[in-house]
């Protein structure tokens, strides 16, 4: 049934403001008197915060004032999933990665902010910085969050330690070791991904205003779920959510980046201290460090073939770098484990997944979540199986395929809307692809 | 209808007449006045598209600037028989775009063109590349290949100085306090003479090189190699002549090079680090190509 | 210090520090936000003005630098009431998502034309490679790009 | 030397938050006397075009233009939970919500212009924004039909949720009886060259086709797929925050780098409609989906040119210079 406006290519709505430069971003907002905000981060990424001196900082000529822990004890650490990231490092306590916040600085003009936070004065005593996932999951290595309840299973590895797996998941379907036996041949290997910026072209930006009369803080910034990030600060501050306004501006791009909280808090903080407007806008450099990344995912992959080209079973180990915090890992990294062999039948699989806490800016959410990371290993290892077999990729691909009636990894069974045989037909179509594909 | 682009010399511009912080002489008079003056506690600025780069955010920090953007003298290009004067604010969009340019020095053509991106080449000036003096300075090479030779100035007078003299580490270079770079000097040889420029870089634009070489061969009436330069970037602490590989291209037939050979000496005589942008392993090798590339290009000329 | 200068057409006094940026006086001093800052270091063109008739990122040059100069911003190319054919093509052909790389990447689509109304898919790709754009992959913005050479050869639609 | 090669892969992606967790999109549409159908909704639009898919969507529930539209309630005090812009969720979710609020809104147009024509739904048409009787004879407009709504007490305007069920599956073994709602599905085909002096790739073409279930706005549809690959690209060639012992070595764009206009392929797309997923329309969410393939799609067309195999992203130039040499 053809359909009127559904399936045309309507304009976008927002386009016109977005070409003539109306469109207001965060940091496109103007608001009189406001003040200028400016985080002071971690020196060091894994530490103890011995000392933290804003005195000769607060001196600066401009400085409003100077945020710390002290300042507000009672804030309760924030996060997507698992609350584990402190508001404000509080001296005696641990930083875990460069993006760690230890003072909110607040100033009239930019400058002022800029010198007063080279004037904070730190000591910290230097914990071992372990950047290697691999390295944390020793037995001997230290752990990076002490206070974080045990949120494993009880399916650990033998070999590996405990204390930094901030969460592991497990897949068994069917009978994987009979499957491996069923093989002509087996392949096995082990993929690597890399840190990944979202890199909206819009850094993280916002501006904040106490509203006395009515007791509540509004915070201009963008967001990818306005009630959860509003959910996420009140909690943080004790508040409750109707005393938390978040008001959306254009967003210039987030691809998973504008997740967690960034602003916000330090936003809401410095607007109820001072009773003005306060403006922080993020650099290119202050968002990489501290705001999430793609995971790093260790893919250990191993697919067992029949000589006519069908698979057989289908193992993975992935141990995924979760960073200093938690954000979106605990469901990043098992996403990508349920995703492991790709969109094709396999009666028989295995699954581990480890998202472990290093001291590298945190892993969170990007396009694909987990499941871009393991497509690599899979169309890899399918790949891979092809070329063993001496079989034309697509055929390959085509007659493993998901169809009305397959099972996911995760035992899901498709009961409609599995389209990938026409994919298979219609790319190899368009690219002209040599080598007929049957069934 | 297009405009006319607005003089920069526009009477409406009153800039730096009334700050003591930032200076911005219209003659080599009023520069020799403030250098007199400030000598110590200024901070040039060309193009800014480094100054700007290095200072991000700490920009308030500069005490005192010098602006060359008003010397007009300092932007112009003259040709005589036997040399070539570019002035150190010659942008490197003009060194792109200008015939002289590419008729006499092609390889700095290739090479400006190549230089990070329209935004870039617009504003970035030979003498802010040259006096940054960073190993990946994309027009150093060229210069280096084309003997150039640099005026300096100062309150205390001038002096001239080998291009291939004047950079001594990465991001250091001879000049003393009070000393710019006015001009650029480049000799024209009246033989022929071919060249070629590689710039390998992980992306297609806006980057900074993972290696570059640039490669100039005088041929003599015989069609002889009479001077060779082989000049490598990123791959030393300063932008490097290969002298050695320079010597044995010399009194040859182009034909009769051989080119693996010249390769080798190139990818031997660098001394490249491991860094962002490549490893030393990577980067040898590539001399190793882009060298061979680069002379078969000139052997297909 | 006392500058003054042209901006989209209209003369503008002001006072101004030797560091302020040309972007800042753009956006903070003369209100014209639709100039963006991604980067602050010339790597993502967001912040891409017209300046003496060439192609600038606004954060690497001083506002000092350009007293005396006319400088175009997307606020000078066109409004709600007419919109410029590089913007029309721009919202046309769907080159837009987040559109915070678009008054940069439309500024240095301006100036491209402004010298060859005839550009090849390589000359637009030239044209436009100081601009990055994180959600598009720039196949729309090429399109839009030949759509707007195309509407002004055509159309009598004015390039200014 | 240059090298060709082609490469292939097949993905998938489980969309929606699934897993039990209580993932909904809560959507609210008012006509308005005014002459405004607003749309209420928190869901963000990152540029994508969610503002645009959820107008096409309301539009076509209540057959009138889109210019009527106007989607408002970006903010946590004036909109309910839409959940988050991500998951590839939003046109699925809020895009049942929107459709669901617009039906029902759409069913009390034909209840008060039941009442006011005195007649039955099945003799009523509406079409543009107006309710007709019968052909040729009286009509109302949807802001007439608002005003008298108003004056019962009543207004034209309805809140609808969208809450799909899925199950949490077993920890130890992932296994459940639903985890996502739906999945989307892509196949692409990549060309490439590599250059065997200098180890750097260039991407030739890209040939793609995307399980949409139903475009509802097909060029940002195609703009997802060149986006989402583009990005893809990027994260297979040139990407990498290095982070050397917890500090970030290149945390700028000079030395963080993204595909810039020069390196981008030339597309060709398809868009596989078979109108059958539990979308609005049949439509299924793609934002994701189109940045996964393109990685193993690059390695295993380097693969194809230079007979060497790449296990970690992203496939640099020294990667494909050291994979040669340890070939020979």
């Amino acid at each position: 049934m053809s359909k009127k406006y559904v399936g045309k290519d309507v304009l976008k709505v927002d386009a016109q403001d977005k070409v003539t430069g109306e469109a207001q971003y965060p940091s496109d907002l103007k608001f009189e008197d406001y003040l200028h905000v400016k985080i002071k981060r971690a020196t060091y990424p894994h530490a103890i915060l011995r000392d933290l001196d804003v005195s000769k900082a607060k001196q600066v000529e401009g400085v409003v004032d100077i945020l710390t822990e002290k300042d507000y004890p009672d804030l309760n650490k924030f996060g997507l999933i698992i609350k584990d990231q402190p508001v404000l490092i509080k001296v005696g306590e641990k930083m875990r990665f460069m993006g760690d916040a230890l003072a909110i600085i607040i100033a009239e003009t930019e400058e002022a902010a800029l010198k007063a936070r080279d004037k904070i004065e730190v000591e910290v005593e230097k914990l071992e910085v372990m950047s290697n996932p691999q390295r944390a999951l020793e037995k001997d290595a230290p752990t990076i969050h002490n206070d974080i309840g045990d949120l494993c299973t009880n399916y650990i590895d033998p070999d590996v330690g405990k204390q930094n797996i901030l969460m592991d998941h497990h897949l068994e379907k069917g009978d994987v070791d009979k499957g491996f036996e069923e093989a002509d041949f087996i392949v096995e290997n082990e993929y690597q991904t890399q840190h990944i910026d979202q890199l909206p072209i819009q850094n993280e930006a916002g501006y904040a205003l106490y509203d006395e009369s009515n007791d509540v803080i509004k915070i201009w910034a963008a967001s990818q779920w306005l009630h959860d990030t509003q959910a996420d600060v009140a909690q943080a501050m004790n508040l409750p959510k109707e005393k938390v306004r978040i008001i959306q501006t254009a967003i210039g791009g987030a691809f998973g980046k504008k997740e967690d909280v960034s602003v916000h808090l330090h936003l809401a903080l410095a607007a109820r201290h001072t009773k003005r407007p306060v403006k922080l806008v993020y650099t290119r450099e202050e968002s990489m460090i501290s705001q999430s990344k793609r995971h790093p995912l260790t893919i250990k992959a191993k697919t067992g073939v029949t000589n006519d080209g069908y698979l057989t079973a289908w193992e993975v180990k992935v141990i995924g770098d979760a960073g200093a915090y938690a954000s979106s890992s605990p469901a990043v990294v098992h996403k990508g484990m349920y995703h492991c062999t790709g969109p094709y039948n396999v009666q028989n699989v295995r699954g581990d997944s480890y998202a472990v806490y290093t001291n590298n800016t945190y892993g969170g959410a990007m396009r694909g979540f987990g499941t871009t990371q393991m497509a690599f290993a899979y169309e890899s290892q399918i790949d891979i199986i092809a070329h063993k077999l001496d079989m034309d990729p697509a055929q390959f691909r085509y007659q493993n395929a998901y169809d009305i009636g397959s099972t996911t990894p995760n035992g899901q069974k498709l009961g409609k809307s599995v389209n990938l045989k026409r994919t298979i037909e219609s790319a190899t179509d368009l690219a002209q692809w040599e080598g007929e594909i049957s069934e | 209808m297009k405009k006319q682009s607005i003089n920069v010399k526009n009477k409406l511009g009153t800039s730096g007449k009334d700050s003591d912080k930032y200076f911005r002489p219209e003659s080599k008079e009023e520069l020799k006045k403030i250098l007199e003056d400030y000598t110590d506690e200024l901070t040039v600025i060309a193009g800014g598209t480094d100054l700007l780069v290095a200072n991000y955010k700490n920009l308030y920090k500069i005490e005192k600037w010098l602006d060359l953007n008003w010397l007009d003298s300092f932007k112009e290009i003259k040709i005589f028989d036997d040399k070539v004067e570019i002035g150190s604010m010659v942008t490197h969009e003009r060194l792109d775009k200008l015939d002289q340019i590419k008729e006499h020095f092609p390889v700095i053509q290739k090479a400006a063109a190549d230089v990070g991106s329209p935004q870039i080449r617009s504003r970035g000036t030979i003498g802010g590349n040259i006096v940054t003096s960073s190993p990946a300075g994309d027009l150093l090479p060229t210069l280096l290949v084309y003997d150039a030779k640099l005026k300096i100035i100062s309150k205390d007078g001038e002096r001239i100085v080998d291009a291939n003299d004047f950079f001594t580490g990465p991001k250091q270079n001879v000049l003393g306090d009070g000393e710019l770079v006015e001009k650029i000097i480049l000799p024209l040889e009246e033989n022929k003479s071919k060249g070629a420029w590689v710039k390998v870089g992980k992306r297609k634009a806006l980057v900074i090189s993972s290696i570059s070489l640039a490669l100039n061969l005088v041929f003599d009436n015989d069609n002889k190699i009479k001077d060779a330069r082989i000049c490598v970037g990123s791959a030393a602490p300063v932008p490097l002549r290969i002298e050695k590989a320079e010597q044995s291209l010399k009194n040859k037939k182009i034909k009769k090079v051989n080119i693996a050979e010249i390769a080798q000496i190139v990818s031997d005589e660098i001394s490249p680090i491991d860094d962002i942008r490549g490893t030393a392993e990577y980067r040898r090798k590539v001399a190793y190509n882009i060298t061979k590339s680069a002379l078969q290009e000139v052997i297909n000329q | 210090m006392k500058i003054s200068l042209t901006v989209n057409g209209e003369k503008r006094a002001l006072d101004v520090k030797p560091e302020t940026r040309l972007l800042d006086l753009i956006r903070d001093d003369l209100g014209l936000t639709g100039t963006k800052e991604g980067c602050g270091k010339g790597e993502c063109g967001a912040c891409t003005v017209i300046m003496n008739n060439k192609v600038v990122a606004s954060c690497l040059v001083l506002a000092a630098q350009a007293d005396g100069a006319e400088i175009k911003t997307i606020e000078g190319l066109g409004g709600k009431d007419k919109l410029h054919p590089l913007q029309q093509a721009f919202i046309e052909k769907g080159a837009v998502q987040c559109g915070f790389c678009i008054p940069g990447m439309i500024m240095s689509s301006k100036k491209l034309l402004d010298e060859n109304i005839n550009p090849s898919e390589e000359d637009i790709k030239r044209g436009l490679s100081g601009n990055i754009c994180r959600c598009t992959g720039y196949v729309k913005i090429v399109d839009a790009v030949k759509e707007a050479a195309h509407k002004i050869k055509s159309g009598g639609e004015e390039n200014v | 030397m240059k090298k060709q090669g082609r490469g292939m892969a097949s993905i998938m992606f489980g969309f929606g938050y699934g897993e039990g967790f209580p993932d909904h999109s809560i959507a609210e549409v008012e006509i308005t006397k005014d002459k405004r159908i607003k749309v209420r909704t928190a869901g963000a639009d990152l540029g994508q075009g969610f503002l645009t898919t959820m107008t096409q969507i309301a539009a076509e529930v209540l057959k009138i233009d889109p210019s009527y539209i106007e989607i408002v309630g970006q903010d946590t005090h004036k909109a309910k939970n839409s959940g988050s812009t991500s998951a590839t969720r939003q046109t699925f979710f809020s895009g049942n919500a929107v459709r669901e609020a617009a039906e029902e809104v759409m069913g009390k147009i034909y209840h008060y212009g039941s009442l006011y024509f005195n007649s039955n739904h099945p003799e009523l048409t509406v079409k543009d924004g107006e309710l007709y009787a019968c052909d040729e004879c009286e009509k109302i407009t949807y802001w007439e039909l608002a005003e008298i709504v108003e004056q019962r007490g009543k207004e034209l305007k309805a809140e609808a949720t969208f809450f799909p069920k899925t199950y949490a599956p077993d920890r130890k073994t992932g296994q459940g009886e639903k985890i996502y709602v739906a999945y989307t599905f892509m196949t692409q085909v990549m060309d490439i060259e590599v250059d065997t002096d200098t180890g750097l790739i260039e991407v030739m073409n890209v040939y793609t086709a995307l399980d949409v279930g139903r475009a509802i706005n097909p060029q940002n549809v195609h703009g997802q797929i060149e986006g989402g690959t583009v990005q893809g690209l990027g994260m297979a060639m040139m990407e990498d925050q290095v982070i050397e012992e917890g500090i970030t070595i290149n945390a700028d764009m000079t030395n963080y780098l993204v595909p810039s206009i020069q390196d981008i392929p030339n597309f060709e797309s398809t868009l596989i409609e078979n109108n059958d997923s539990g979308g609005p329309f049949g439509s299924k969410g793609v934002g994701e989906p189109t940045i996964i393939g393109a990685s193993p799609a690059l390695s295993n067309a380097v693969y194809d040119a230079i007979g060497v195999r790449i296990k970690s992203l992203p496939i640099t130039p020294e990667k494909i210079l050291n994979a040669l040499e340890e070939k020979k």
